[in-house]
């Protein structure tokens, strides 16, 4: 057996930092105060004495410009990591991501790679409100040329990351500010977790619950609770949105014929509509009910952790649409 | 200025420095849920500046802006209720510490820096349009200097010589980044010349002087000469915000210097020598955390913001 | 029967502007040149010289500014129609609709109101490569705040165009630049198509087709010829994405127990996700066979009206798609 | 300067001349399909620009650059066909005349106005850091200075003192917006300011004048002087697009005036003065304009692009 350690999640993120750029001088990481604090959830700490300002960059309060050093810089061969703090802020560097990352490859006719992770933090749970709590992650999954992945764990985080950086396609790289603190017991060996692949977070024969990010543990909380009931729950974590793994989720919903979606995001226009429309369209004969999605409500994310939770999916919600679903 | 006026000031000061130490205390009693940013120290500014405008004034903040509601005169009550999440909140506590609105004084903060500078060039065009003599005042830090949002919104305003006084109060730091290493320029006024207007670099810790280059910027306004964009030169005292590892930038003798700085200070040794009292200063002061215990045991009796709340003002019904 | 006059789909937004700008003195125009150009599509032509400049504003290269301006006066009793170029600029504007416009109402509990119409255009067909084409209207459907409207024809846009300027939501109003230049015959008397409600653009029996934007027109023709081979099909332009009139569209599948969507952008994470979804969801018994999705490919569109129309769905495409799933 | 560079200034810019009234009739025979902007008048700045470039030099390019990009010495041919639509164009035949990429000659052209500012700044980086000697150039006009992208780049260029050379490209006009009422300052290199870089501005119909500023600028990047921002003052002589109805925003009297100041003629006389002969200039000319057509009919003969490349380069498949 491997040896193993317990990592937070943040922690976890800064071993994937060191060990891509200790292999490789192109990658480096550019952001606010990545260097100095070593981000706001300390997963760059210790990286600005180890590697210097070459390899760790404090930018200025100018998300476009992060962005376009990002583009500019990987299209002469670096290997940009580039951190916009909050997913809210992602707004003012669309034009770069969008426009210029997702288009250049294709626009250079297969010449210039875009090496870049854009990573960034989304979601609710630490009480900041609607301008600092948003789900934007779908965007992304429509931008033809890019590859978007939300890691759930500390395990996750580390092995995703590290594919993330020697991919060669722009990844959208969505943490979750909920997920900083959660502890894994991970390997102390070098392992990667290769993009596109989802994982069964959990066997079970009943429903097949597909959750993102913060969400997974919830689903799985849900999943252990109904196993006492007598329902069995396997917890599928797509870990990237596009491009995304269908064979493992219709594997899955061909085997328990009932499927629930659970994304932060709001339903409307939201991803949980893409995994829904990919198990309606793949597996239709098969269901016995429709794909129940449990979603964040269409509100802004209001202020303090009681308000947050009652607006966002929690153990309890997938509880209740899965027994719904299964008439129990 | 007149004495009185600088009392004035001065016990604005007063109140503010005090309200946010109660904020701090707050925050640690986790009473106060959102980041919470201090702002010691920064009082010059917001007294010398907000507390200028008038209640159909726009006043545009940040993040940072519990002391730039409190001087624009919103209460203590509806902002410490805003923070701690109760429904006589500024925004129904549905807003939190780094972002509300308080309509009824005119009052907008949001917590995604530099968005601020075109939305004030908006209001300030509407004011122009309306043919009223409302103006708008616009604080941002020096962080906020760097952003897109600073050229786009400078530009239009000035172009449109829109009622907009920019008050850019530059207190050194944006987080753990050191204006020198941020800002290619220095004085940061010198942006002021971008788009043709007066470069002003005021002290920040001199609520006389802040005041008289506000005041002029204010009138001008009013008077339909368009925009002004004014840095005032402070220094953060305290953390970004709690728990921030300032060790990682800064010195501690750094901030002791400043502190010497004080704005209180000063202002209360100007006061002395000017022949007000120090006991008639203390005594105003007693009152004012008097009061302030007041407001927050009232505040501490306030319901929380409810669900329902927070789903019924996502958006209004189509009429149809 | 009212009298009629056939105009195009830029001469009848023209006409609503008239309208809505003698009828409301708040209601102002913003945007490059809006005034001068009489916007790219010479859809304001004539305003300035009719209302001047203080109701018809150039502005500068700037279109975080324009959309920030917008905002800002609209919380002081204006009602902006803020025009971006180009969709793919709103890239530039995502800050100020999505952590401003689509939150001020929520974030002062309801006293301010954010009666703004950001107009822009969006798609392929006029051979600007992939920097100029894109279609992302989903963005916005999953923000909640935000009406998402995308009128199909010269009929659609006036009467849509003057209820988004009425409306006190911030509206984003989506065109499509390759029907400027198409006509239709509409009413010369004054009228108003209330947002949140879809149109059976052509009734039909076997087929519930949703077409969105320059897609209905390609849907209407397929239609046509499928009506020769003995095919029915029921085409539905949703009209508004959010809030969407799922009542028309269940309603029709209900009907025709089959079921095509069809949409310009990409599919993966598309809003024909979402329509897909919506039908599963409420029609899950009735239909004999998966939704299915005709949509543009992942791919930026390409240069030239060739590949442009390769990339994207065309009547042949759908004719197919409706033969195959009808097993036809 | 001596005349023999010059001289290739004078054929550059002839050649150019040429290159965009071909080019304006390929689009009037639909044979162009893109957004087409011509560049008649401004052959000076591309001239002296962009032709001092090395191979691995980068320039950055926006909306109106295919002279840019010749003077930067991608071919004739290659220009063409990415504006016709061939598979032998710099992107393959699937960006057009308004973006494309070439990569061996390090040429990035985008749509987005504004955008190429922070890109540059981002090539800049990768050259400094690898501790190369290649520089960026990135070309952007007036309306381009408008925009946030301008300001966040320009501002961590020099900040980080990186390689890159920033010529605004003042040609009066944004579209319809003359540049007196779109930018609140002016001269606009009084923005450069706002970045402790020199304010520099040149006549933009004047190739020595323009090269020479230049020159200057690439050497102190090349020698890790940092950054440059340049204002380079010409006119657009014809409409933004071909069918700009450009009696909305001019006469055309502003625009014979400016005629006169015809970059080629000025260079052209000082040409003569310094004793070269009109016949030589006029052979030369009369060999440009042949190849052209040479070119021309090489293109034509080429393939168009297909759906294969069209759907082939969107990402690159993940390694498992
Ligand atoms: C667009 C954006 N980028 C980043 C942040 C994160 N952030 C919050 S405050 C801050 C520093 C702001 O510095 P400054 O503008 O100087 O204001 P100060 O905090 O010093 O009052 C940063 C980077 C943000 N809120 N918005
Ligand atoms: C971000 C953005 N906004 C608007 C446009 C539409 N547009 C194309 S060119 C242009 C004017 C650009 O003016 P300038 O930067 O001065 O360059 P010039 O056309 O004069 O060469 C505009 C507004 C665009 N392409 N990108
Ligand atoms: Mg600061
Ligand atoms: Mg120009």
């Amino acid at each position: 057996m491997t040896e193993t350690q317990v990592v937070t999640y943040g922690e976890a993120l800064g071993q994937a930092y060191r060990e891509e750029m200790l292999r490789d001088e192109n990658v480096y990481l550019i952001g606010e105060d990545v260097g100095r604090w070593g981000s706001l959830y300390r997963s760059s700490k210790g990286l600005l004495a180890q590697f210097g300002p070459k390899r760790v960059k404090d930018a200025p309060l100018s998300e476009a410009a992060i962005a376009g050093c990002a583009v500019g810089s990987a299209a002469m061969g670096m290997r940009p990591i580039a951190e916009i703090m909050y997913i809210d802020f992602i707004t003012i560097a669309m034009d770069q991501i969008v426009n210029h990352a997702a288009k250049w490859y294709q626009l250079s006719n297969g010449k210039v790679k875009m090496p870049i992770v854009f990573r960034t933090q989304g979601g609710a749970g630490r009480r900041n409100s609607s301008q600092h709590s948003q789900s934007l992650e779908n965007w992304f999954v429509n931008i033809p040329g890019l590859v978007v992945v939300m890691p759930s764990s500390p395990y996750e985080i580390k092995g995703l990351l590290k594919s993330a950086v020697r991919d060669n396609n722009p990844v959208m790289f969505i943490e979750h500010k909920s997920l900083y603190f959660a502890k894994e017991e991970i390997p102390i060996e070098e392992y990667l977790i290769p993009l596109g692949v989802a994982n069964v977070k959990r066997e079970g024969s009943d429903v097949t619950v597909i959750a993102t990010s913060w969400m997974v543990s919830f689903a799985i909380n849900a999943a252990e609770q109904l196993q006492k009931e007598g329902i069995s729950c396997e917890v599928i974590d797509p870990r990237t949105l596009w491009p995304l793994d269908k064979e493992t989720i219709l594997r899955s919903v061909e085997k328990t014929k009932h499927c629930v979606v659970v994304t932060e995001a709001p339903a409307e226009g939201g991803w949980s509509a893409e995994a829904a429309a990919v198990v309606f369209e793949g597996c239709f004969q098969l269901l016995k009910k429709p794909v129940t999605r449990v979603t964040g409500m269409r509100t802004g994310i209001p202020y303090g952790s009681v308000l947050e939770m009652q607006v966002i999916p929690n153990e309890e919600k997938i509880v209740k649409a899965i027994r719904n679903l299964l008439n129990k | 200025m007149n004495t009185v006026t600088q009392l004035t000031l001065y016990n604005k000061m007063v109140l503010l420095r005090h309200f946010d130490d109660m904020c701090r205390k707050l925050k640690m009693e986790d009473l106060i849920w959102s980041g919470y940013h201090p702002y010691t120290g920064q009082e010059a500014v917001a007294a010398g500046c907000c507390s200028q405008l008038k209640q159909d004034d726009c006043l545009l903040g940040n993040h940072r802006s519990h002391c730039h509601a409190v001087a624009k005169g919103t209460s203590v009550r509806a902002m410490l209720a805003e923070m701690m999440g109760r429904q006589s909140g500024v925004s129904g506590g549905l807003g939190g510490a780094m972002q509300f609105i308080h309509a009824e004084n005119n009052l907008f903060c949001g917590s995604i820096v530099g968005s601020n500078i075109p939305l004030a060039a908006g209001m300030g065009m509407a004011f122009k349009d309306q043919q009223s003599h409302r103006v708008v005042m616009c604080m941002f830090g020096d962080g906020g200097s760097n952003t897109g949002s600073f050229h786009e919104g400078l530009n239009l305003a000035a172009l449109w010589k829109l009622p907009v006084i920019y008050i850019l109060e530059n207190n050194q730091f944006a987080e753990a980044m050191p204006v020198a290493e941020s800002v290619a320029c220095s004085p940061l006024s010198k942006r002021a010349r971008s788009y043709d207007l007066e470069e002003i670099t005021v002290d920040g810790n001199d609520v006389v002087a802040v005041y008289n280059a506000v005041a002029r910027a204010i009138s001008k306004a009013r008077a339909g000469e368009g925009t002004s964009l004014i840095e005032v030169l402070t220094y953060r005292i305290r953390g970004h915000y709690m728990g921030d590892p300032e060790e990682t930038y800064r010195t501690k003798e750094e901030v002791d210097k400043w502190k010497e700085k004080d704005p209180i200070k000063l202002c209360r040794s100007q006061l002395l020598a000017n022949g007000v009292a120090a006991n008639e200063l203390d005594e105003m002061e007693s009152m004012i955390v008097k009061e302030l215990h007041e407001d927050k045991s009232w505040v501490l009796q306030q319901p929380f913001a409810t669900f329902e709340q927070a789903v019924r003002h996502v958006w209004i019904p189509l009429e149809q």
